[in-house]
């Protein structure tokens, strides 16, 4: 069902500068927007959410994601009034919103087995890039020059990306025939380069990384840190704790482990928690209970980083997470990594793709084999479930990386299992052809990426003009 | 809510399903199924009870009722507008809050052309011809056009000229973003609160290559000379970036016109309330730059009937395609804010938010009349117009603002000597309650 | 798209009894109710949400319905925690709401051009019900013995079951041939058994009675009432009021004039307004200032007819009532009723079925001739519209009785008639095997009240033993 | 929100397409269309000025400010229980908030599923195999049960027996509804808070057609012998309707196997806030009336695809189609309030509901041991088991209510040495307060 863009509804030029008090050199001649009523406004709105996949549509099983059920009622602590305050106000008058960051960051602690906790970070990249740039300072301090962080091959992106964001050049490690880290070529890749290992555990296929702790002493022994990405920490949730395994430093993503909502691509949150050796580098400012017990205060911790976002974070993300930890408390943390791990296990089970390693944690990578994972993942939809992501990690060819989190029932597991074994017993033509059932039919990406056009102003007049 | 459930209220799972479960995969608890060596397995306990939704909100509530009441005249970089309500309901459908970023284009429409007519508007706000769907907030997205800068100037030079004035947050997050590249920050000094163009120039040579001015400045002055800003940037090879906010471009003069190659700013000051912060990155560019943009892009296409489908676009400048090579290592974003702001500026329109930037200098203007007005209070504190704010000088700035608090209102203290206010549709109302504090404060 | 019952997924049999501090013999031995987790009910009723047409998805032209937009900031103050009080508070302690009630008797006073006004009825039937009760009171206070409520054919059906509840002979009143009162049939029809005429104006086919100061006073000679049904009074708005054309008595439909959501089917609210000589007689209590002065008190009328409801009637749809007419006032009200009149002769213009009797206020009857109107609303389903109002009233043979309300756009008009016009075009055998693009096909609703299936209970136990 | 526009925010009209329609019709101005004899034209004013959305909300947040912030200890038909955010937030989604009647089943599959699913639960509450998909309230719902045994009885009887004590707001509201029948109403009496049987027996004579009893009864007592007071009216062939609420029906024995033929009551108990007395009338009964019920009706039935598909059925029982011999008046009914007390239902569960209802036995036996212990307090006043809440004796009701309401509870006077109070889980742990209180005012 097709609906209009704004601009293709009413509009309308004004010319701000007419009756401003401004003289005219500082004002604009013209502004064009749209101009609609709000009765209309509603409907545009409301019809584009109807053309959009959502957690509460159905099972949204893309892996390394974790999209979980965002419960309601964290809608109505993110509203409360009280909370909406401006950040540079005097901390002793927000104190209710430093006793709530104060308790988020000893939830987060915690959790992780970390010292020290910052929610600054808005995202889990921004985290893992608050995290770097904590080791870089922990090093820089110690004298120590390093130039290098060891990145496994099946890790995020965003930890390539990150590295090479704070100056650093990236060794890739490659997997052992098992799907883990392989600790000879580890060894062989640390050096006194060595800044930082930036590992996933359980790995972007689910595997826990048995070995962690000699992995931990490889790098420890080279003088490196050891760097843990969060996006995985679902399935650990009450049972192990990277700060027991040796991670120096960690990134939460709350809008994955605790719940927050995905908002079409954000935002998220990525705290950052260390150990107490590297405390004294987290970004500015911190808050504390104050020394008299009197209250929260700010601090800036000794020897800062400084700052990695304007303010203080995505605030409205940390209340929610904060809300959904304090609801569960420890029986639901441990259930959710529960469940989450045999649904993702059950669900391996009942796909009839082969899924190379194991056991699984909370994901799986199935293979497509010949087909193509994008072809399956398309055809997936015409069956009513949103596929798992696609391609990625490269380890397993034709991946499609499948975490089904703990909100899924055994019955929309069942569904998802037959989606995806009605995609494989399909024709390739019916893959290559797919979506037929969906809003749009298959869109084609290296066309719109050719021929870039990126707003309505670079559109012709006509809804059918592309 | 289920009565005798145990464990996570969010998961669906019952003694039944769990057991078929189980026996499919073979194990007899899920215990079994976790590879965690015993040497890093937890044992311990969090100590946090499980709580029911009442008591969880009630507590919430409870913690944030120890905020003070204050009516806050407060900005510099975080702005609250009057959000409709009809905002909060559109964008709190669980279609759009429950998503993620739109992989499967074809069953994600309705997001990928909200992101379009986001990006829509800022192409019209700034007179650039290309703006990405969003940057974690006005702090990052300077820093991001640093970085891009760097991709993208020939030069050899490798300075980055801020105001001095620059905002703390800013400051410190470029700092750190250009740490890991063969960039530097320094600075250039402002007069009487807009850009001093002599210094400028003086500071400006073949090491700069990228010069940022803010428009309104922290202290909301409205920059008179931004587009000699621009040709000393350029005349110099320089990117040329203006930061702004989502409301001042709906007023003042298009930053491209003056020259601008990259706008960045805070786009939250439409449809995010007052959110401790919280914000999000507006980030435009010119056309040539469009390969090295940092962030997503939502582009138009056709899908395989002929009708037009849009897209996430140019991936392969992000970190999960080209990894070490992205021109970001962003992923998560402020998709739903930006949501929220396409939201808000279409209840406005084009007449709406002219109106209501207008009003945003003629409330700066009259406050600033009213205050000094008063003995001892000079306002605005430099001789420029301004919007939404400016800065006050007073003789104890801090005794000021403690005696303010007192009466309930929060404002700014820069130095001992100065304050700002920041007056907007919110507090507007409050105003004379405010001069009439400021005068108590003040007659001593 | 097919959305299991909720007694098909999970369910679960307790025995309420078991562990009960009561004796057996006062506690149920089982319970048996779906048990579902919150992810699932989420799912379940935004799935069923999305098998349903509502304002916002598009226009909804139910003749006599007045489904016009509801502004969403309504919803934010009958959220209001301070006004969720209960009925039986001390009236001293709920200042708040009483001056709430208040200034909307004062507003629907204002705009009916009435005197007193009761709030307690909760929906325009129960309104009806109470201002005939009304009527009788006044008229038994009278020691006049009257038997009949004259209502014109054209009638909501509320009037007549209204009249006969309340335990009056009904007189049906023939229409002219212009689609009004027959005045002349009127004189004939009253006589000392009549307590009231009930009275819609605009009519059901959208015409002003202009005789009705000649109405009037033939029912009052004849000591009758005239009673003023206010479905239609959004095309009277700030134009016209039913105190000054000679009602005595008159209902408002909140959540048709005054935008309050019609919520699947209710709850509305029917506040009824009286002239000062009835007064007297309005349900008890009814809310006025103090005499001192200070704050406001519940009262009950003299003569009292009673109570029509066990509280206070709908307070939150009265709330969002009073925020309306305060966003709107005068000049968004009178705008109301421009632009709800503009779009029904608008629409009647562009419709190409044949559309008797005019001049039109708030809405029209367009005729589909010798096709069958309901076949043609099913037929409009097809292309995307809520159909009209058919079938009645009977005065138009085939009726689609239209009422566009002012919150649609001309192009929204436009589309409509485009559904409209393509239906008239359509083949019989089209309209009759329609709708095919809706969840549901045709239903045979015939069938269904042959065989009435009333509960999960009623049913087997698959979906499809149906 | 638009900037600069007149009239309602809410029409979409523009100054163009508004000449266009005009132009359209023939018209020069809308007013021309308007065919209003001048005699009764109104060209006066309201004096209401037009208002923003956000001065309309400030407005009636300070008019709700003003009242008092009480505890309140309140019940007798009108319940607060905690209602789930997951209620309100997927109540008010617009598909649901903005739809009116199934007309058109083809198209509102969604809503007339979640009414039928709630017409099945209260089949399962009530035992009773027919409940419609809602009243207005309670005392609407007995109102409309007592017309139904006019229709429906084959008797000459024509009394309406109800409890003596039977509450203000469902008495009268009787009252009027049989008014226009031929039906009388008269009482019988309570001993000690539930049903005096004797009298009852005395009572019932071949006149009555109609008996009404409470299972909890107005002041929370559990009627102990309700199946007896049932076969009272069946051996005198009168129709014996129960009245009871949502949450008692998840712990009473059900009503039909106590011979209840209707029962009504408060469903909104569950779904709905406390909404200063909104509520939603429970009506069910047996299979045999099922023509002459009031209001309406939702059934399973096939789409022409052979698919199961729900609509309104029955609908020639209703005043659309019958007119005057309709079985009620209603129309507009509280189908919005059905959905949402659907939905709490299903978030509670079989277990949930149990345990809920259990509470509320539990809260009010310890509240009401606690308030005994105090001297000079009688409580509960009736030696019965009770739901909720019960009858409380002092020596002087309202001096102790004026003195419970200076510290902040509210309660309920019932006569002069009466007080009666509710406890729910929303009030629960308030308990202590309350019982302090009491001891402050009532140890004078």
């Amino acid at each position: 069902r097709y609906e209009p863009l704004l601009s293709e509804k009413d509009g309308k030029e004004v010319d701000p500068g007419e009756g401003s008090v401004l003289p005219d050199d500082l004002t604009r001649d013209s502004l064009e927007l749209p101009e609609l009523s709000e009765p209309e406004l509603a409907r545009h709105y409301t019809r584009l959410s109807q053309m959009n996949w959502s957690v509460e549509a159905g099972p949204y099983p893309l892996g390394s994601c974790t999209m979980k059920y965002n419960p309601s009622f964290t809608d109505v602590v993110a509203a409360d009034p009280n909370a909406a305050v401006h950040p540079d106000r005097d901390p002793a008058t927000v104190q209710g919103n430093l006793e709530l960051l104060h308790g988020l960051q000893g939830y987060l602690a915690d959790i992780g087995g970390m010292d020290a906790v910052t929610l600054q970070p808005p995202a889990g990249a921004a985290g893992e890039f608050a995290g770097i740039t904590v080791a870089k300072a922990y090093h820089e301090a110690n004298g120590d020059d390093r130039s290098e962080v060891i990145v496994p091959a099946s890790a995020h992106g965003t930890n390539f990306a990150t590295a090479a964001m704070a100056g650093y050049d990236v060794v890739e490690l490659p997997s052992d025939e098992d799907g883990r880290v392989d600790v000879e070529a580890l060894e062989a890749a640390v050096s006194e380069d060595t800044a930082a290992l930036m590992l996933t555990n359980p790995n972007t296929v689910g595997l826990f990384e048995r070995d962690i702790e000699e992995i931990a002493t490889v790098v420890h022994d080279a003088g490196g840190l050891l760097y843990y990405d969060g996006a995985n920490l679902n399935a650990l949730l009450g049972r192990a704790r990277p700060g027991d395994m040796g991670f120096d430093i960690m990134h939460y993503n709350v809008h994955k482990t605790f719940a927050t909502p995905h908002g079409g691509g954000g935002p998220g949150a990525g705290p950052v928690g260390v150990t107490g050796e590297l405390a004294e580098f987290l970004p500015r400012p911190q808050v504390r209970e104050a020394p008299d017990g009197d209250g929260y205060e700010l601090f800036d911790p000794e020897r800062s980083v400084g700052k990695v976002h304007g303010f203080l974070g995505n605030w409205l993300v940390l209340v929610r997470a904060y809300a959904y930890i304090h609801r569960l408390g420890d029986q639901g943390l441990l259930d959710a990594s529960a469940k989450a791990v045999l649904n993702a296990n059950y669900l391996a089970e009942r796909v009839e793709f082969d899924v190379p390693y194991g056991p699984f944690h909370h994901e799986f990578a199935a293979t497509s084999g010949d087909r193509d994972a994008a072809d399956v993942a398309k055809r997936m939809l015409d069956y009513g479930v949103h596929p798992p992501t696609t391609k990625w990690p490269e380890m397993v060819p034709e991946a499609m990386l499948t975490e089904p989190t703990e909100a899924e029932s055994k019955s929309s597991l069942d569904d998802l299992a037959a989606a995806f074994n009605a995609a494989a017993a399909d024709s390739v033509e019916e893959l290559e052809t797919a979506p037929s059932k969906t809003t749009a039919r298959r869109i084609d990406q290296a066309d719109a990426a050719r021929n870039p056009r990126l707003s309505w102003q670079a559109l012709g007049e006509s809804p059918d003009d592309s | 809510m289920s009565g005798r459930s145990e464990g996570t209220p969010f998961a669906p799972h019952t003694a039944e399903t769990t057991a078929e479960m189980l026996a499919a995969v073979g194990v007899d608890e899920e215990a079994e199924l976790f590879d965690i060596p015993d040497a890093v397995a937890f044992d311990g306990e969090f100590g946090i009870p499980a709580r029911s939704e009442r008591e969880v909100i009630g507590d919430l509530r409870d913690t944030f009722a120890r905020n003070d009441d204050l009516t806050e005249f407060l900005g510099r970089g975080h702005y609250g507008h009057y959000v409709p309500a009809l905002v909060d309901d559109l964008s709190s459908r669980s279609e759009f809050l429950t998503s993620y970023t739109q992989y499967q284009p074809e069953i994600t429409q309705g997001f990928l052309q909200a992101l379009f007519e986001y990006q829509s508007m800022l192409v019209e706000l700034t007179g650039l011809p290309v703006a990405n769907c969003s940057m974690y907030d006005a702090a990052t997205a300077l820093a991001e056009a640093a970085l891009l800068a760097d991709r993208v100037r020939s030069t050899s030079g490798e300075t980055v000229l801020v105001p001095e004035d620059l905002r703390d947050g800013k400051r410190s997050t470029l700092d750190n973003y250009v740490d890991g590249s063969s960039l530097s920050v320094a600075t250039y000094p402002y007069d009487d609160g807009v850009v001093d163009l002599d210094a400028l120039r003086d500071r400006v040579d073949d090491d700069v290559c990228y010069v940022y001015a803010e428009n309104p400045t922290v202290t909301g002055a409205i920059e008179e000379n931004l587009a000699t800003v621009g040709d000393v940037a350029a005349d110099n090879d320089a990117l040329f970036c203006v930061g702004s906010d989502v409301v001042a471009l709906g007023l003042l003069r298009e930053p491209a016109s003056a020259g601008a190659d990259v706008v960045v700013g805070e786009a939250g000051a439409l449809g995010l309330p007052t959110a401790y912060g919280m914000g999000l990155g507006l980030f435009a560019c010119r056309e040539e730059y469009l390969r090295q943009v940092p962030g997503r892009l939502v582009g138009a296409g056709e899908d395989a009937a002929g009708m037009r489908a849009y897209t996430l676009t140019l991936q392969t400048r992000e970190q999960h395609i080209r990894k070490e090579r992205a021109t970001s290592n962003i992923c998560t974003n402020q998709a739903w804010v930006a949501l929220r702001t396409a939201m808000h500026v279409a209840m406005l329109g084009a007449s709406g938010l002219a109106d209501l930037a207008e009003d945003c200098v003629r409330n700066a203007r009259d406050l600033a009349a009213d205050l000094d007005d008063l003995d001892g209070v000079t306002a605005p504190l430099h001789d420029r117009h301004h919007f939404r704010e400016f800065a006050v000088g007073v003789d104890d700035a801090p005794a000021v603002a403690a005696g303010l608090r007192e009466r309930g209102y929060a404002v700014h203290v820069l130095d001992d000597g100065t304050l700002q206010v920041c007056v907007t549709d919110l507090n507007a109302g409050e105003r004379d309650g405010l001069v009439a504090a400021f005068a108590e404060v003040t007659d001593r």
